[in-house]
């Protein structure tokens, strides 16, 4: 039903690579007890190639984290290691220092634009040499709008409005409407090709828990791209994630890998 | 005179329909495993029953994502219900989220595959299953609206004709829609009927169904599944 | 500033009146042991009849659960109680039987309109006979847009576009809109004056967790309403719930009432 | 030469202004028991160490509601962290939130309070804090422009002039905007004003600082608040 189909790809969710994602997933597939030489849903990969494998050249990639703090840092390495190029990255910061592993993917060149909310900070030295020389172009979106445009992204709501940045350079050139007397700008949804994620526990469903402050971007980056790619600091078994407190469902989630880095750097510099 | 219209229907014909399990078993063949489905009231809900042994995540538009079978009388939890309001377990796996979220995961594109009935189904993948009147009684809508353009395939499963033996495969709609152009796929007791770009397009037929019989139960013109 | 009052007005959080809330509720305020004689944060009134004080005539009120899962039905009856009449009801069901709180609320005929996705069920009688007989107005909603609606009303988002119901009876006469090839339509906030929601613990802040399948409208339905009024099947000291596992943050909340009714009845009719 | 200029300035006026803790002191003798409450970086954070013995809820919009103090070094946690990404405590009855529901909370008016700081506020509640230029540098503006037009009022506690002794609160804000008519009071080294429909009204005072000498100060017309 070729109308449909269009339709529904306009948000990014081909048919085809969805189900090629499932197929990938249960190549994952392996005996477990109980249930021997049957294939089940199983979205664990055992290493980080393997979880990045199919990005393209020319995606939009999300990146969960606030800071450090629930950053998938080995998942941008990977990316670095896959090496696709010509990306558009999504997140709140544009990293600091040179060594981090989001510093030295936008030093590789192979990101053509970066849509966040606060891309300056006291060391981010690599973001502000690239975009002044006109290497790295920059949507600068405020924090609570970008939030909500990859929540709607991943909630079907292609468009809404928003008080935030009415009247200011960052509303410019939007469309502007009144409701009850108040004006407000409309925003889209911004959907991606990948999200990269970083979780507390997950099981082989795809099921997530985040970390305290860890949780910021990363349940909705989670709903908002076509492949969902998590990097867990623990693998539960399914069931161990009670049906109340599972942050993200397992049918947000394509790839888990396991990466038990540890804790976050202690960070104290004053940065948002 | 509803099922038994139908079966009477193709006795006269000389082939036999199929059942409502065999119309479910039918279907459920054609899930692959990992799929997150969302069964709506009726027979779609008999689907389940023919998933065993393969993992089928099945959602429900309250806020179930991994919903199990009925309860039975000695496990009841009257905290647990499915769409239709019938208390229902959980499987290993499961989780609950709230109802925007999970309306949020049916329009975001989320569901694999959400199974309906329905009234009528228009060779242009319309379809009516809401109402059959805008003026006589009280209509009701639940989320069947949301999950009929929000789910990523939405298949029907229904008698081939109404109780009265009129066609419910039609050119187009006459009841009031649910939504535009959004089913793919058509299981009844009769057949298994794609809805392709130049309309239905028969992939399976009832045992002993010729075509020829199976065209004249339908208010619209048939081809085969190119293979 | 006038304008930015009236602004947020615009969607029913008149200041006064918050403040008013926040007042009663710190008239409840008791001393706790380690702050002997300290006034502090306590949203717990001791009757349903507390809990109804300041509703007015005309108010749109939003109820949660999902049939008799998760349905605030002691709230309901302190309403009626408390006597506001010419209300605009929300949720999801109209009631069934004759002798359910929702049920005969509609039977006082104090309810105007109710905003609903399913009034019909094989036991709606109530509702049918005064619909029919054109004693109360329906406003017919696709249960995941009447979600959507009112989670937008809690979010600051005054309106949104949907693809549900594009193109049908329950679309016509709403704006539609193109995006990316696909048609939209847009719809708006469902902001309410009161929320009665149903919990299954609350804290003296208003932290709330609920039970399994009656979680449903309740948590959305709580970040919608000038005054949310919970009834909670148990009340726990502060901490007793863990942060990441709250299901409603307290702000949320202006009154909680202990009401514990126990079980919902097992329901097995087939209605949605 | 930054709030030494301002001082120096009070000292010959023959006035003192406020020190940075008692500019923060006097505005958190304002805020209510169970106000919940954001603040922004800077100046702004000094005010949770003010409101000592009252119940109020701090927001970060990084998703804790109840947020606590500062970590010491013995108590790191390090996934715990405020919107200036310092490592931070939870007092009793928080609890974390994802990003879109802290914004949500924000937009949707349930904030109480924020307090921010800013380069100019304009008689009509106008205020620039995000930007000094749009073209120099890299912009960033986080979370403010939605704190503006989220909080259900908005307080600014800034310097009452520049560090080169520029007024701050004037007629028309000369710097990029981060929302109209947002802001309802300004907290200054030298008065607490709240911005009015007529403009700016002068509700406090440094000791010693005459209304003349404040309006020499500022870049618009003040006048006494009506008691």
């Amino acid at each position: 039903m070729v109308v449909g189909k269009a339709a529904i790809r306009c948000f990014g969710v081909a048919e085809a690579s969805i189900s090629d994602s499932i197929a990938a997933a249960r190549v994952q597939g392996h005996p477990v007890q109980g249930r021997k030489q049957e294939i089940m849903i199983d979205k664990r990969v055992t290493s980080i190639a393997d979880a990045m494998k199919g990005i393209k050249d020319g995606s939009t990639v999300l990146f969960g984290g606030f800071g450090a703090v629930g950053h998938p840092g080995q998942l941008i390495d990977g990316l670095i290691e896959h090496g696709a190029k010509d990306l558009t990255l999504v997140g709140n910061n544009a990293g600091s220092g040179r060594v981090e592993p989001l510093v030295r993917l936008l030093a590789t060149g192979r990101v053509r634009k970066i849509i966040c909310s606060f891309p300056r900070s006291a060391g981010s030295v690599v973001f502000d040499e690239m975009h002044k020389s006109g290497k790295l172009e920059l949507e600068l979106v405020p924090q609570g709008t970008l939030a909500e445009r990859i929540r709607a992204a991943g909630a079907g709501v292609p468009a809404f409005y928003t008080p935030t940045a009415y009247g200011t350079a960052l509303g410019e050139g939007k469309e502007v409407r009144e409701f009850n007397g108040r004006m407000y700008l409309l925003e889209h949804a911004i959907r991606a090709d990948v999200a990269l994620v970083e979780a507390w526990q997950a099981d082989r469903w795809g099921n997530l828990t985040y970390k305290l402050s860890g949780r910021n971007f990363n349940p909705i980056m989670a709903t908002a791209a076509e492949l969902t790619i998590v990097q867990a600091q623990h693998i539960v078994e399914l069931g161990a994630l009670g049906p109340e407190h599972i942050h993200t469902p397992g049918v947000y989630v394509n790839r888990v890998v396991h990466v038990p880095y540890g804790d976050p750097a202690p960070a104290l510099v004053t940065t948002a | 005179m509803t099922t038994t219209a139908s079966r009477a229907t193709g006795a006269a014909e000389g082939f036999k329909p199929w059942t409502r399990p065999e119309m479910a078993a039918r279907l459920a063949k054609d899930i692959p495993e990992g799929w997150c489905v969302n069964l709506g009231i009726g027979i779609p809900l008999l689907v389940s029953n023919f998933v065993k042994g393969r993992e089928v995540i099945f959602h429900s538009e309250n806020g179930i994502v991994g919903m199990g079978g009925l309860q039975k009388p000695e496990e009841l939890e009257p905290w647990l219900v499915n769409a239709g309001k019938q208390n229902v377990n959980l499987v290993t796996g499961a989780s609950i989220v709230h109802h925007a979220d999970s309306f949020a995961m049916i329009r975001g594109g989320h569901i694999d595959l959400c199974v309906l009935g329905a009234f009528e189904v228009a060779e242009n993948g319309d379809f009516a299953n809401w109402t059959t009147s805008l003026t006589d009684g009280v209509p009701a809508v639940g989320g069947a609206m949301d999950l009929a353009v929000g789910a990523k395939r939405l298949w029907v499963i229904m008698d081939h004709t109404s109780k009265d033996g009129r066609p419910k495969l039609l050119e187009r709609c006459a009841l009031p829609l649910t939504a535009l152009k959004a089913v793919s796929r058509v299981y009844t007791n009769f057949a298994v009927i794609d809805v392709g770009p130049q309309g239905f397009e028969v992939i399976d037929m009832a045992p002993g169904l010729s075509m020829e019989a199976l065209e004249a139960q339908t208010g619209a013109k048939l081809k085969r599944k190119a293979a």
